[in-house]
């Protein structure tokens, strides 16, 4: 019955054509993600490279434990976004809902954390431009820092549009808009894109906050 | 329910749980040295490996979506190769 | 001794590097040249034996041939590899300064070069060197990149804000050539060139003594040393436990926390700069940071005088 | 399926398919989408000519001519910022690859059609974005945005000018997604990879590119925008950050984007000269090959840009030696042409004379990027107008010749169309002309020591650069004749049969212009590519396909 309820939209000729262009896409397009934090990432390596004791300095400025916290809260949304997945493959709508909202939730704990963990750098002096002026004297710590706001910032708008797409898909799951489990790669391409900005948290935690703490 | 919740999807989430603590408990605890980075790392692509093999479900896939999987890393291999040798032989 | 205003078609070759590139790209040329003029042969020729419509013979033939397609990609390939070595070892070359180089400090900014001799004689967007002498340039930019680009000797490098970078010359020919900024950096950039003038060392002695100036470089480096308190904690009779800078240029300094690293321009400027980056082993880090306190121009003068220690 | 089959029959043209504003504004069709795509990079095309002809005129005296110092240096920076990002990456696989790819490949679209409007209108919010920096303006930072004059010292609209490349970045991801997945997943029954036209293959590599390295560009230039409006420092050298790290990152997107302005021309470079010497194109493999190789080898260049900038003398010498590599596969695409018109029916219409431009351009280009790739040559050279004579040698010696030839070969096609030939002959005629004349000056003024980005030049240059503004006042007009009777031959032109050059290809079998949905059915392949004999005309009988049904 999956694939009575399956529209063929115009270029496709056939339905498991399209669902593996969508695939396809969707991969490719998370290809192009990575390329564009692999960017930034090199950009904090280079500095961890030219200035590892400021880099250093900077790097135990940070909580790990919120850190960790925030990893944690991910790895489990990330668990959640797979239970929506199953779900909607077998058509249980409510649990899929659920699984998605609770997704939502724990990014936007996430968020709360990290907003703030940015008060606490705020009331350091560590964010550029506003507040104190920065404490660290070693050269490269202030780089660094710099660095740790353009990542996790640009992270986190990615994370946030996870979450508006977990709750738009929750909406229009519930509004039988998106029917289930016809339509369930809806549900699995939003589930991609969600591990995938997992997948960046889970290296910018060790390069921001583990390599070469101590010290 | 039983056929939503598989236990395969729990024990992933625990083993990416458990690479998570490992990585904090060394890099609190454990003074590696110049290696540390690169374990930190070495844990870090673990947990990545197993999220896209299970949860992004690669296991499973075409071999053309893991192509394009493995196309992101080749080529930030590249970047990453190629760019930082000019820093380490300046 | 005025650049010339006629037409030129090749430039001056002012020095052995000038000749040897020009021997690089006229000879690679030569070859390349070998190897595509059959290409543009064939092309006329087919075009015109094949024209549609021709008489030509048309028995079917291959639409492929391996051997004959990989060699025409891997022969030209390795003969152009000879001239990866050649221009690869000249590039090399530029990289090893002869020692007994004459040093000369350039400090670039918007949009003017200037230049300091050992002595002290300082000059603005024209550099006089003597003949047959091998010239070092340490250079630093106070604000965007630029580039000294001397054609006459067919080198040039960027001047980088933050760092120094070199440039070493022979210059065999007495005369006046141009120098001009390659990269761009603003409004006048195509307004920052000089010239460089090439003595004979009779009259870079004259030039030097002319250009006349109290104090060399390492003079006004020691004054310099006294002024921002350096002695202080460097000098023979300090309480502070610093290292004693006699004898450390050239030589290999031990790190605090491992490894070593050659006392050079570099190594001091960010000693001075960035003490805290690279700690001499068995000192504690006590050294304050005198960034934004040292001009670009002041430090290479205290380069000169701990250089003149040794 | 039958139904929407028995529709497509009686279907007009994709240009009689509505003739509302609107009907084309928010259009799907890939074929229309090509058409605006068209019409908008002409006119950036045009704004581009007009900067290069201020450069241009201003050098006519050593002290400048016609502009100020900070005008001339607005003038160069945006004729390099929209000819490249605005003209010459989306130039043909926006344009042709768009309106091409699914007819060559038997597909009745591309594979998100809405994408790839979206991803025109992303290309003109870009424009409009870089256009609001030039009036507001201008920006003066050459195309190459370095740090840390772009990010400190400039006090022009250079954050503008970001945002708008950054915009476009998206337009060209958008684009190499959608080809990539339509080449894999849209291709008809039977239309096998290595039945696949060299131009789609081409397009292949291209897409490759597009969608790895424009995320680089997108980042590196938040990087920039952040350094400019919050001081984040990452290249500034006062807070320890290195201006090399910019130029690693920028050249690691801009080096293989140099690949994606010469690999569609590439491809169709190889439809040409296939057609016009009917032969089957020599060693399809290794040329299909090439340009997969040519993608790949790109992403390890890009250092090379930065011989003299301050990076290690190691990477100087690998970057050098990979350069050399790249040669290889080029070198195998212009043998094989050359032994493709070998036994051929050569043809010399104005397509096939812009490919013989193409070619020798090419060839002339490639080989001073080979001097540029030897370290020592590249000292002297770098930064001067030996640079700039290269990369227009291959920009727009081969690259824009590859769009005209293209633009000519398939106008018939797109509009149902014949162009005037004697027109289009005289006009390749004066443009490889004026070309050779502006730009081969340009090679002597470089290797003499003119450096690039020269409001003002010592005296003796002046010979040398009076010929160059006359060749491109030659290569303007040259430019403007297309113009002209193309526009002239939508209303005047000789009407154009399915297939008036006897070539081979899917999008020959089908109507000139081709229906709405393409194919009155989806075709069904039985050939290889370049299978010749074709007679001309009868394109929907012997097209390497077969219509079942
Ligand atoms: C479409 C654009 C395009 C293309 C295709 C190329 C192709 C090549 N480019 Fe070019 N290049 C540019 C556009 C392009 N370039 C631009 C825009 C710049 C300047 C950017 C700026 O600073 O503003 C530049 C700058 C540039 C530089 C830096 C110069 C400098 O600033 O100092 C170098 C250095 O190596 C270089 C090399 C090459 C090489 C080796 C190729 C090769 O791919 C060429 C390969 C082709 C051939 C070799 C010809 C065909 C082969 C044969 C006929 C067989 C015989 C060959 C052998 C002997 C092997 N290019
Ligand atoms: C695709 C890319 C492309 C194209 C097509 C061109 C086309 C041309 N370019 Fe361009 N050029 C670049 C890419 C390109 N260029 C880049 C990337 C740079 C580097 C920029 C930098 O340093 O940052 C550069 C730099 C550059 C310079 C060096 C400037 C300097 O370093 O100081 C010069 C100088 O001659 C030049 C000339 C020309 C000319 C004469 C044309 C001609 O082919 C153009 C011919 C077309 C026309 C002239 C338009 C025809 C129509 C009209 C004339 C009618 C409308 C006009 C008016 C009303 C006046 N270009
Ligand atoms: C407060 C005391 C103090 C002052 C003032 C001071 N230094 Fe130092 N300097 C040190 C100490 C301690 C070290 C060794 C630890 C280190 O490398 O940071 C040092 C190291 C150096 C070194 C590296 C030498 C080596 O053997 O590795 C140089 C060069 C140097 N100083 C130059 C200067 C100059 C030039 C000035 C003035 C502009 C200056 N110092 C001012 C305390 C001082
Ligand atoms: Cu200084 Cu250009
Ligand atoms: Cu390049």
């Amino acid at each position: 019955m999956a694939e009575t309820q399956l529209i063929v939209h115009e270029p496709f000729r056939e339905a498991a054509q399209q669902r593996e262009a969508d695939a396809l896409g969707m991969w490719v397009f998370l290809a192009t993600e990575a390329m564009m934090f692999g960017g930034l990432f090199f950009a904090l390596i280079v500095i961890r490279v030219i200035h590892p004791q400021g880099a250093q300095e900077a790097t135990n400025e940070l909580d790990m434990w919120l850190g960790g916290l925030n990893s944690a809260l991910l790895l489990t949304s990330s668990l959640t976004t797979t239970l929506a997945v199953t779900a909607a493959r077998n058509g249980a709508r409510g649990f899929t809902i659920g699984c998605l909202l609770a997704s939502a939730a724990l990014g936007a704990a996430f968020l709360c954390v990290k907003g703030y963990e940015y008060y606490v750098d705020y009331t350091k002096g560590l964010i550029p431009a506003v507040g104190k002026p920065f404490p660290i004297e070693t050269t490269g710590a202030e780089l660094f820092i710099n660095g740790y706001f353009v990542s996790t910032g640009l992270h986190a708008i990615h994370l946030f549009i996870g979450i508006c797409l977990a709750i738009g898909l929750a909406t229009v799951v519930w509004l039988r808009r998106v029917p289930l489990p016809g339509r369930s790669i809806v549900v699995e391409m939003t589930g991609r894109y969600w591990h995938f900005v997992d997948m960046v948290w889970i290296f910018l935690y060790p390069v921001l906050y583990l390599m070469d703490r101590g010290g | 329910m039983a056929k939503v919740v598989r236990t395969g999807d729990v024990i992933v989430f625990v083993v990416l749980m458990g690479l998570l603590a490992l990585n904090m408990a060394q890099a609190r605890w454990l003074d590696l040295g110049s290696s540390g980075r690169i374990v930190t790392i070495g844990l870090a692509v673990g947990q990545a490996a197993v999220l896209l093999w299970y949860f992004l479900e690669l296991r499973s896939a075409a071999v053309l979506t893991r192509l394009a999987a493995a196309a992101g890393f080749f080529w930030l291999a590249l970047l990453f190769g190629l760019g930082l040798n000019d820093w380490l032989t300046r | 001794m005025e650049p010339t205003k006629s037409v030129e078609l090749w430039p001056t070759q002012l020095s052995h590097h000038a000749q040897q590139v020009d021997w690089v790209i006229l000879s690679f040329t030569a070859l390349l040249v070998v190897l595509v003029l059959p290409v543009f042969a064939a092309m006329i020729y087919f075009a015109v034996k094949y024209r549609r419509g021709s008489k030509a013979d048309r028995s079917p033939s291959a639409s492929r041939n391996v051997w004959l397609e990989t060699s025409w990609s891997v022969i030209p390939f390795l003969l152009a590899g000879v001239f990866f070595v050649w221009a690869a070892s000249l590039y090399f070359d530029l990289f090893h300064p002869p020692a007994d180089s004459l040093g000369i400090n350039v400090l670039a900014k918007q949009w003017m070069w200037k230049f300091e001799h050992p002595g002290g004689q300082r000059e603005i967007d024209t550099l006089h060197v003597p003949v047959d002498t091998p010239v070092e340039l340490t250079m630093i930019s106070e604000d965007v990149i630029h580039s000294l680009f001397f054609p006459a000797l067919r080198i040039k490098q960027d001047v980088l804000p933050g760092r120094y970078t070199r440039l070493w010359f022979k210059a065999d020919k007495v005369g006046e050539y141009h120098l001009h900024c390659a990269e761009f950096c603003g409004t006048d950039h195509s307004r920052m060139g000089g010239s460089l003038i090439v003595l004979d060392p009779e009259g870079y002695q004259r030039w030097l003594d002319h250009a006349g100036t109290d104090t060399s470089l390492a003079a006004a480096g020691e004054a310099l040393f006294r002024k921002y308190g350096c002695s202080g904690c460097h000098g023979a009779n300090s309480s502070v436990r610093a290292p004693n800078l006699v004898g450390v240029y050239g030589s290999p300094v031990p790190l605090d926390g491992g490894g070593t690293v050659i006392a050079d321009e570099r190594y001091i400027r960010d000693s001075v700069l960035y003490p805290k980056k690279q700690v001499a082993a068995g000192y504690k880090p006590i050294m304050p940071t005198f960034q934004g306190q040292v001009s670009e121009e002041d430090l290479l003068k205290l380069i000169a005088y701990i250089r003149s220690l040794s | 399926m039958t139904s929407i089959a028995a529709e497509a029959a009686a279907e007009p043209s994709y240009l009689k398919a509505g003739y509302t504003l609107r009907s084309w504004l928010l259009t799907t069709d890939h074929k229309r989408i090509a058409v605006l795509y068209m019409i908008s990079l002409t006119a950036f095309f045009f704004l581009g000519g007009a900067a290069a002809a201020a450069v241009r005129l201003n050098l006519i005296t050593p002290e400048g001519a016609v502009l100020t110092a900070d005008g001339y240096n607005k003038a160069f920076t945006i004729h390099g910022v929209i000819m490249v990002w605005f003209f010459l990456i989306p130039s043909i696989p926006a344009t042709f690859g768009n309106f091409m790819i699914p007819l060559a490949i038997g597909a009745r679209d591309l594979a998100f059609p809405k994408l790839n409007l979206a991803s025109w209108y992303i290309l003109i919010l870009g424009a409009a974005f870089t256009i609001y920096a030039l009036v507001a303006g201008g920006v003066d930072t050459g195309w190459t945005f370095y740090t840390p004059y772009s990010t400190m010292f400039s006090n022009t609209h250079v954050v503008a000018a970001i945002v708008g490349v950054f915009i476009s970045g998206f337009s060209s991801i958008f684009t190499g997604l959608n080809f990539i997945v339509t080449i894999h997943k849209l291709r008809a029954p039977g239309m096998t990879w290595f039945r696949l036209p060299i131009f789609v293959w081409s397009h292949y590599a291209t897409s490759l590119i597009l969608v790895l390295a424009t995320p680089v560009l997108a980042i590196t230039l938040i990087l920039i925008a952040a350094e400019r409006l919050l001081g984040i420092g990452v290249f500034d050298p006062a807070l320890g950050g290195d201006p090399l790290l910019f130029q690693h990152l920028f050249w690691f997107y801009s080096h293989p984007a140099v690949y994606i302005m010469i690999l569609p021309a590439m491809g169709v470079i190889t439809e040409l000269v296939t057609t016009f010497s009917r032969r089957r194109v020599f060693g399809y493999s290794f040329v299909a090959f090439a340009s997969l190789a040519i993608a790949l080898l790109s992403f390890l260049v890009w250092g090379h840009h930065m011989f003299v900038s301050g990076q290690s003398m190691y990477a100087g010498m690998m970057f050098s030696i990979l350069s050399f590599l790249v040669a290889v596969p080029s070198a195998i695409k212009v043998y094989n042409w050359t032994a493709t018109l070998y036994k051929g029916q050569i043809a010399l219409d104005t397509p096939m004379l812009y490919a013989m431009g193409f070619i020798g351009l090419f060839v002339v280009g490639g080989l001073t990027g080979l001097f540029l790739a030897s370290l020592a040559i590249d000292v002297h050279v770098t930064d001067t107008y030996f640079v700039v004579a290269h990369f227009h040698y291959i920009m727009v010696g081969a690259t824009v010749m590859g769009f005209l030839g293209a633009l000519h070969y398939w106008w018939p096609k797109i509009t149902g169309r014949m162009y005037p030939e004697w027109w289009g002959r005289i006009s390749a005629a004066f443009v490889f002309f004026g070309f050779n004349l502006t730009f081969f000056p340009q090679f002597i003024l470089g290797y003499l020591g003119m450096p690039r980005r020269y409001f003002s030049y010592p005296p003796e240059f002046q010979v040398l650069n009076v010929m160059s503004s006359a060749g491109a006042s030659i290569l303007a007009v040259a430019y403007l004749f297309p113009f002209c009777y193309l526009l002239w031959s939508l209303r005047y032109g000789k009407i154009a049969g399915p297939n008036p050059w006897g070539a081979t290809g899917l999008e020959w079998t089908t109507s000139s212009p081709p229906p709405k949905h393409n194919f009155p059915e989806i075709p069904v392949v039985t050939q290889e590519a370049y299978a010749y004999p074709v007679a001309p005309d009868g394109g929907a009988h012997h097209g390497g396909a077969t219509h079942h049904g």
